[in-house]
This record gives C-alpha cells, structure tokens and sequence, in this order.
C-alpha cells in the first residue's frame, strides 16, 4: 500500500515568552519529501514540532492535513504521524524488547527482534536499558521506525548520540521510507550524509 | 438569552476598559457602606446581653467568612469556563480573586479565633464550622502556590482551573461531612448554626457592613485583574496605546 | 502503543520494581507502630482509635504511592508519546492508576489482619475497615492523580502535591473513620460505606478527565 | 565551585522554590489537622497526645523535604560535579542539608505556637516541644540524608528511603515526646533533651560520612 | 602562566558487568594534545572517563599522573581536571549566570558575562535554565570552559546539540586551550571540523 502525506503549513506565527519563533511560516511536507527544520540553537526547531502536534499554542496561521483544516482538532494528523523528541520515551526499568512491545503491540516477537537487530541491540534485547549507553538507548527509540507504516515521520535531532554506522543506517531507512511514498520532517545539527533535504529555516530571533 | 455580555466579557480590552470605568466607584462605595457598618456596629449598636461588648466583632467577622466562600464558589465557575470554553480571562479572574479569598479565610480564622477565647475560653475547637473554613483556606493556599510554582502561562492557567474545579466540587462535600462528622461524634458544645435571633439595630450595621465588604473587595479583585490583563496583553496594540496615555 | 500494551508495560514496570510495593506496605507498617511509640502505647488509647489511624496510615501510603505518578513519565518523554498516540489520555490515566492501585493495595489488605491486631482493633470490625479501604482508597487513587500531575513539572513538586490533594481526602478520611466507629458500636455502616462508594464513583467519572487536562497542560 | 558559592546557590534555589518551604509548613498543618479529622476532635484526647501528634508531623514533614534532596542533583549531573570537584563530598552534604534545614525549620517553628493551640497543647509544655524541636531536628534531617542518598540511583527510591530510616527516627522521637510528656507532668526535661542533643551531634559526626560514601557509590 | 599535562593510562581493563570494555588499553594525554576516544556506540568511551575520574572500578592496570601514581588515589588528577559529562549539572531553577557562579565563584560578574557571550547566551544570563532549548543548556555547561584555568578537559560528547556556529567556536576555544599547554580528552561521534586529534581506540565488544 503506497503512504500519501500531504500537510501544509500556512502563514503560521509562534512565540515563546516574549520571543517570536517564526512569523508567517509556510511551508508544505508530502509524500516522498525530507524537510529539514534548521535554525541555531534556541531558534523554536524544537517548538515548531510541538505546535504541530498541538502543544503549543499558535498565535496565528493554519495547518492543513491532507485538505482538511486540523488547526484547531489535530485528530487526522496525529493518527498519522510519529513524533520522536529530544527524550524519547524509553522506560529504563524496561528491556529493550518490553519497550518496543509497548510501543508496537501489533509486531510479531520476530518483528520485533528483527527491528533490534536493525538498530545493532539485538544481545542487548533483554538487558534493562537503564545499564544502556547514552547512544544504545537512544537506538531502542529508534528502532520503532522499523516496525510502523505511519507515513509522517516526524523526528526531533534523530541523530543525538549515534555512531556513524548508526547515522548511516537510519539514513538508509528514512530513504527506504520516503520511496514508499512516506514523509519525514526532521530537525538535526549534523550534515546529512547520504540524504538530500528541503531546508525550512526558522531565522533566529 | 443574549450572550453578547458574556463572549464580550472573555474579551480582555472589553473588560479592561468597563473595568476601568467601575472598579474605582466600587472601591469607594463599598469601603464606604463598610465603614458606615463598622462605625455603627462598634459604637452605636447596644450591646449583647450574653456576650457583652466582645459579640461586636461579629461586624468583621460573619462578612468576612461569607465572603471566603463566596470567592471560592466564584473560582469553582470560573474555572469551569476555563476549561470549558478556553475564555481567556476565566484564569485572570480565578488568580486575582484566589488572593483576596485567602485573606478572607485567613481574617474568618483569625477574628473567629480572637472571638472564642472570650467565649468558649479557647482559640480553637475542632466544630465543623471552624474546620471547613480551615480546609477552605488551605484550598485557597493550594491554587496560590501551584500557581506561583508553575513558571509556564498556559499550564499555570489549566493548572489553576483544575484545582479551583475541582475544589468547589469538594465544598459541598467537605461541608457535610464535617458537619455529619462532628454531630455524630461529639454533640457539639457551640452551636454557630443557630442564629442569635437578632434585633434590627444590630443586624441592618450587619447588613452594610456585608454588602460594603462585597462592593470593595469585587472593586480590588478588578484592580488586580486589571493589571493581570495588562502584563499579559503587553503586546497587543491597545494595551500599548493604554499604557501610553497613562504617561508610565 | 494500544490500551493492552500500555497496561502490561505499566504492570510490568510495577513488577520490575517490587520492592517499592513491598515498601509501600512497610511505610504503613511504620506509620503504625510509629504512633503508639510517639503517642500512647496502651490499649485503652488504641483500641477506639485505631481505625482513624490505620486510615491516616492508609492516606499517607497511598500519597506515596501516587506522590510521583507521572514523574517519571514526564521526564523520559511518555507523556509526549500519550498525546502523540491518538489515544485517549483520560483512559490511560486509567490504567495506570488501576495498576497501581493493586500493586499497593492488594499487599495492603493482605497484611491488615495482623496489624490491626497491633492496634487492639476489635476482631468484629475488622471487616468494616477492609470494606472501608475497598471502597474508599480509589478515590484517594484518582484524586493522587490529578495532584500527581499537575505537579509533574516542578522538580519538588511533592509537598506541593500533598497541599493539593490532602483537603479533597478528608471526606473520604472522615467517612472512612465514621463507618468504623460505627461499627465498633454495633451500628449500621452501609450508609457511610455507601458514601464512599459514591465518592470513590464520582472520582472515577472526573478525577481521569482532570488528570489527563493537566498532562496535556504539562508537555510543551 | 567552592564551599561558599555551592551554598549560595543551594539557597539560592531553595528560595526560588519558596512555594516549596511554604509547602513544608502547609504538610505540618495538614497532617496535624487529619488527625483530629481521622481519630478525635475532643481536647481530652488531644491535649496530651499533643506532643506526640506535633512530633509525627515533623517527622513525616522532614521525610518529605529530604527524600528526594539528591535526586535533583543526581539527574542533572552535580553529583559527578561535586566529585569531579575535588572538593569534600562530606562538607557540601553538611552545607545541603544545612541550607534545606534552615529553610524548612525557621518557618514551623514560627508557625508552631498556633498549632500547637490547635491540639490544645498547654502553654506551659510549648517551650519544651520548641526545644526539642530545634535540638532533635538536625538528627532527623541528617539521617534523611543518608537515606535519601542511599536511594538516589533508584528510580522510585521514596519508599525505599523511609524503610531505611525510620527506625533511625524512632528513637529521636521517643525522647522527643518523652521530654514533652515530662514537661506537662512538670517534670525536669534537662535529661532527655540531653541525650536529644547528643543524638544530633552524632549524626553531624557520622552523617555526612555516611552520605558522602553513598553519593559516591551512586554515581557510575 | 604555561599548563602543564602528563596522564599516563596503563594496560587499562575494565569490564562493565560480564562485557569487558577494554583490555591492555595504554595511551597518554600531554600538554597541547587533543585525545579523542573513539568506538561504536556501547564501545565504553563514557565508562572510561569515570574509571579515569575513579567512578566505576579497574579491574587491572595503572593511571600516571604527572609522575605520580594515582591509580588509588585521584586528588592530583582530580584538582587539575574540569570534566563534563552527557548530563553536565545545570540547575534549571538557576538562570545561566547562577549557574557558572556556582562552577566559577572566583570570576568576576564581568567575566562571567563575556563568557556567556561567547556561547551566545548573553540575552539569556538571566532567564531560568528550564526554558532554554536543548542546545542552549549545553552552552551553559560549555561556558564554564572560559572561564577555567584547569589543564586537563575530560568532555564526554561536548558537540551534542549544539548548532554548526556552536561547534565551530568550541572547536576554536580548545584550540587556543591546547597552544596554551592544556590537553584535551572527548568523546564525539561527529566528525571535527578543524581540529586533528589523537584518536584512542575501544574496540567493539
Ligand atoms: C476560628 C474560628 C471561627 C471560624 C472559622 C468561624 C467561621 C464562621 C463561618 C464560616 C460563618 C458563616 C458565615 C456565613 O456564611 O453566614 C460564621 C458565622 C458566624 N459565627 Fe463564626 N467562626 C469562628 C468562631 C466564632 C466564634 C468564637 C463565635 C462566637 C461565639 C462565632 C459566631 C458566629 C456567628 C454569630 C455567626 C453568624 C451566624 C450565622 O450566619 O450562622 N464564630 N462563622
Ligand atoms: N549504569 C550502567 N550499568 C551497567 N552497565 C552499563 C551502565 N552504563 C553503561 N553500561 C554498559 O557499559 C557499556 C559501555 O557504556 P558507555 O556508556 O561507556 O558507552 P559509550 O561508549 O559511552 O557509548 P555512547 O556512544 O552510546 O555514549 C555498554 O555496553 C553498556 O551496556
Ligand atoms: N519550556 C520552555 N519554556 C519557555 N521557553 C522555552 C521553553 N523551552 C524552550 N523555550 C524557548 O523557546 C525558544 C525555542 O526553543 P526550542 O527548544 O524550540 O529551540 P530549538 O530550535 O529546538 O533549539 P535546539 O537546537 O537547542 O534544540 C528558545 O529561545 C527557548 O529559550
Ligand atoms: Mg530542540
Ligand atoms: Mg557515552
């Protein structure tokens, strides 16, 4: 089944404080397309996914999903999307594979496995991921993008803590995602390797 | 029914403007009556044949413990029309009035207090009355302190409807079991429920002293929340405009 | 992420740390025996109120318990992942209290015969009391909760909490305690009890909504 | 960072969450209130459980302010700094606990003679509870210390933290109440408050060791 | 005032539960080196900074400090390091002035703010740490870099949210430490931009 995405950002305006983050920001995201967020530290990358998902409150603009307007009930978009953030949402008490089954109750046990495998846990799988490296539990995070068929993919600096294999390969998947016909937006500090990107540039304050 | 007063009400200029315009009279009319209550309480009224002169504190003392439950009460709705229709001031409203209601509670305890150890030879008795003020205040505490605690706006404000909801639901419920609380354990030796059947002189000084308390203290609340739109409407145009021509 | 996965992972969790379960039931224990070592160990003094205290007992277990629901939520970014699921936030709340509530009050009741014992509680209202904590402690639960996360934030939030919350159980406290006197005087109970009960009921129905309004409030 | 800026800040942040020590106080109320609410209201039951009531209180008022008095430090990195500092873990424990005491102390002292009307504690008794308030306090605040260090690694240490040290309690609070029940017999207090004193001077002497070894060992 | 650095690390074992994390490891950190230890995520880089800082145990092997044995007893190490770790002790009650002058009591508030500056947080001195964004709590931890006179750095992923200028300034400020006779020892999975470094490797397990 080929994914459609089709969100549109129109004229959006944010603050923060007294601090506007952006102002009449527009921007589309469809399918097959990988935008960057880029902008220095503190300039509302972060913020933006945020009040996309509808925690932030927007002071003006409109967002559209798939030609319906979700500005106000984010219903169709959050059914389609997957938000990873700047901390991720692992249980430490948990092992790796329980974090996943979590996470991802329809996968198979072998699904399961397999997505660890893809994110190098795979003897780590049954380890609480408290006794986890900086890098190894940022993976477990990771590896739901393995095991899901939501089209937008909406990822907060992915690429935090990984090795260069590990950037690699989750570069290599994003790619594998955005010919299915899925989209995924991303913010990140560090130049993409293998990948090409739509810039959105949030301007600093 | 026209609900134009209403949605113009949840408009911050709206009722920055209207406030300006009547929480100035209020102030005064109010903290006139009061005094007028007071005076006439204090110096004019005869006094008590039980309780003597000490009953006079009764003018500060029965305004004052009404009004604590009524701010709560007022809190309990607006909180409601916070979380419900998201209005604006609603959060305003329950933060300015939350502070006034807390002195109230606070004044209740403390004159009720000073009041009993002439009469009952104690500051303290554990009757229902005196225990749902009490717990009355320290709700009052509750919705200050997680409010103070709480650096973000937009959470505070949830934060403070929440607890002022869910409080007023509380109320009711903490006043009866209070009551059915203390009834059936120990007879209660002092009786606040049964009104002294007063005569007029001393209950018309009562009367003013009531309704001056209300008109000051609502014309307070307006200048708090006067000034609470202000900081947070900073950046729109006509707080600009307003601040402008007030030369500050 | 769906219902079923969340509660296993959620029970799971509890499991992995059981020891805080046991804990819980030994931070009762110590309440117990704290008071008649700070107040008055004889049995005159006991007997009549042991039910209010294995009640404040109770009461102060269940604010640990619950003291730092969602912290932990909050911190490792669930709390994102409840909102960004699509599912409904008032239902998981839910859950998590429901599991919760057994981690700590099934072990509670189990070891109640024996302590009660250690506080000269008559035999015959033995079974008042456990009736009481069945249907009063949900409510003291739910209402954790909403504490639980509207002071999920602050980095200190539990006396804050506790501030919050204590007022809303008095009642529960109050008609707890009243059915056991009332017992010990070979008085009806059901009305208390059927009070509790409702209350535990009406908690039910807002104290999940409330909760889930403040976790929403609190991610940004 | 050096001794002097480490308690600066640690004041520092104390007084930024000033709710908090408020909150401390507002705990003490609390729990004195549920105990009239949950057992009984009348003066005769009070008045002489009163200085044990009023010691409970402080106890659980104590626990709560430093349960989780490293877990803050523990999350954001300052232990490592702390040991990477070079500086004695002991000292900065001492000055910790020292700042939280002030902080937390002042006001329930301050606010105590009004309480202390509540459960209707003669004003005679009302200088020795302050006394052994002020003299039993430190023993508690620095075995918290221990405790809370102890189970700063673990997710949910609460719990854990009160089994460890409330049988450390126990015997501050049994002189406590012992001196305050002395005092309403008009008996001399001199002796037990004594050994109060003594009980907290030990802990100076030991405490901060003990909790420093436990940072230590936490951090890995 | 020229620095001066001579760590010796010997035949070095360390194991972390049953995985052992390094066997026979020998390598130096003196004056004007830049030491990057590198290896896949899990490879143990993190695990080494503590043993060296004598947080986690050694099974075998010996540390050299200037001369000076401190394989048990780490004070001369200890006094002559600033270390900062994946979670580098910011309090987010404090604003970020607070912070570094807790780190830094003896700098003046003049010098304090320029080194706020350089990490470009100068209109941020005075705004609670808790509602700065990722990269910019990072910064207040790297402020404390200028404003150290100590020799040896020991930076576990220093680079980790921060934005390209971010990077670039750092990489030029250890520059200036290493000509000043400073060493530096981190850890980054990013490629330097314009620094050459030393590199240790921990092989995979
Ligand atoms: C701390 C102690 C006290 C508290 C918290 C307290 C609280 C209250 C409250 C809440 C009311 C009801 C106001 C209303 O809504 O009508 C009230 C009324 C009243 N109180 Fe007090 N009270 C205290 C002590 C006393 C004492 C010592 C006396 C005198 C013996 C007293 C006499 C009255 C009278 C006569 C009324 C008006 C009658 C009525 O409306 O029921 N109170 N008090
Ligand atoms: N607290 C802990 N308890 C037990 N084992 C741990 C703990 N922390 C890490 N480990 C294990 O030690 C090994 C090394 O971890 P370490 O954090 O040193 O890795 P790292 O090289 O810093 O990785 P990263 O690049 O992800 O930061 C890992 O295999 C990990 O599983
Ligand atoms: N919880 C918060 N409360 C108030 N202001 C905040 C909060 N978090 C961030 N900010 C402010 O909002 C602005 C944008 O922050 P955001 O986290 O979106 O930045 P970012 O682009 O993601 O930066 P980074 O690259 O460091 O992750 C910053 O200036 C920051 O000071
Ligand atoms: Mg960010
Ligand atoms: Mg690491």
């Amino acid at each position: 089944m080929q994914k459609s995405v089709n969100l549109q950002v129109n004229q959006l305006y944010l603050e923060r404080g007294d601090r506007d983050l952006c102002q009449d920001l527009t921007f589309s995201v469809t399918s097959g397309e990988l935008v960057r967020v880029a902008g220095e530290n503190g300039a509302g990358k972060s913020s933006l996914m945020k009040a996309l998902l509808g925690w932030l409150p927007i002071e003006s603009g409109q967002i559209e999903y798939k030609g319906e307007d979700v500005t106000v009930h984010r219903d169709v978009l959050l059914a389609d999307q997957l938000y990873l953030g700047h901390t991720p949402g692992i249980k430490t008490v948990l092992t790796p594979l329980e974090n996943l089954r979590l996470y991802c109750p329809e996968a198979s046990l072998q699904a399961l496995e397999q997505a660890l495998e893809h994110v190098q846990l795979g003897p780590y799988a049954d380890i609480p991921a408290a006794q986890l490296s900086a890098g190894q539990k940022r993976r477990v995070a990771l590896a739901r993008l393995w095991l899901t068929d939501k089209p937008l993919w909406l990822l907060d600096e992915p690429f935090t803590a990984l090795d260069h294999a590990g950037v690699l390969a989750l570069e290599a998947h994003i790619k594998t995602h955005l010919d299915s016909g899925g989209a995924v937006m991303l913010t990140t500090h560090q130049t993409l390797l293998t990948l090409s990107a739509k810039t959105v540039e949030l301007a600093a304050a | 029914m026209n609900w134009t007063w209403f949605h113009k009400l949840g408009s911050p200029k709206w009722f920055y403007q209207w406030a300006s315009k009547w929480a100035g009279k209020l102030v005064w009319i109010g903290l006139l009556l009061l005094l007028i209550g007071v005076v006439w309480g204090l110096a004019f009224a005869p006094a008590d044949y039980q309780q003597g002169n000490s009953f006079r504190i009764i003018y500060i003392h029965v305004p004052v413990a009404m009004l604590a439950q009524s701010c709560y009460l007022a809190m309990g709705i607006a909180g409601f029309v916070a979380l419900v229709w998201q209005m604006k001031l609603a959060p305003v409203f329950i933060k300015s009035v939350a502070v006034v209601g807390a002195v109230m509670a606070f004044i209740a305890l403390l004159s009720g207090a000073i009041w009993g150890k002439p009469t009952w030879g104690t500051w303290w008795v554990w009757d229902a009355r005196l225990t749902s003020v009490l717990v009355l205040f320290l709700l009052y505490m509750g919705v200050i302190a997680i409010q103070n605690a709480l650096d973000d706006q937009v959470f505070a404000d949830k934060a403070v409807a929440v607890v002022s909801l869910v409080g007023v639901i509380n109320l009711p419920i903490i006043k009866y079991s209070v009551e059915w609380w203390n009834t059936l354990h120990q007879p209660a030796t002092f009786r606040l429920t049964e009104k002294p059947s007063m005569p007029m002189e001393m209950w018309l000084p009562l009367l003013f002293s009531a309704l001056g308390l209300y008109l000051f203290s609502a014309g307070i609340a307006m200048w708090r929340m006067q000034t609470e739109v202000l900081k947070r409407e900073r950046k729109a145009n006509w707080v600009k405009q307003e601040v402008m021509s007030d030369g500050i | 992420m769906n219902y079923t996965s969340f509660f296993k992972a959620e029970w799971l969790s509890l499991l992995r740390r059981k020891q805080d379960t046991l804990n819980a039931l030994l931070f009762f224990v110590m309440v117990i025996t704290l008071f008649p070592l700070g107040v008055d160990p004889s049995s005159e003094f006991l007997a009549p109120a042991a039910g209010g205290i294995i009640w404040c007992a109770t009461a102060l277990s269940v604010l640990m318990a619950v003291e730092g629901l969602f912290k932990e939520d909050f911190n490792d970014g669930s709390l994102e992942q409840w909102l960004a699921s699509g599912l409904s936030v008032s239902v998981l709340v839910l859950l998590k209290v429901l599991a919760q509530w057994l981690m700590v009050m099934v072990p509670l009741l189990l070891a109640l015969p024996v302590l009660a014992q250690m506080l000269f509680l008559p035999w015959s209202s033995l079974l008042t009391v456990m009736g009481s904590l069945l249907l009063g402690t949900p409510a003291l639960f739910l209402i954790g909760a909403i504490g639980a996360a509207l002071t999920v934030s602050l980095r200190r939030g539990a006396v804050l909490m506790l501030l919050l919350i204590l007022p809303l159980y008095i009642p529960v406290i109050i008609f707890a305690t009243g059915a056991i006197r009332a017992a010990q005087l070979q008085m009806s109970v059901s009305g208390q009890l059927a009070i509790l009960a409702a209350m535990s009921i009406v908690a039910l129905a807002l104290a999940p909504v409330m909760t889930a309004i403040s976790i929403k409030a609190s991610v940004n």
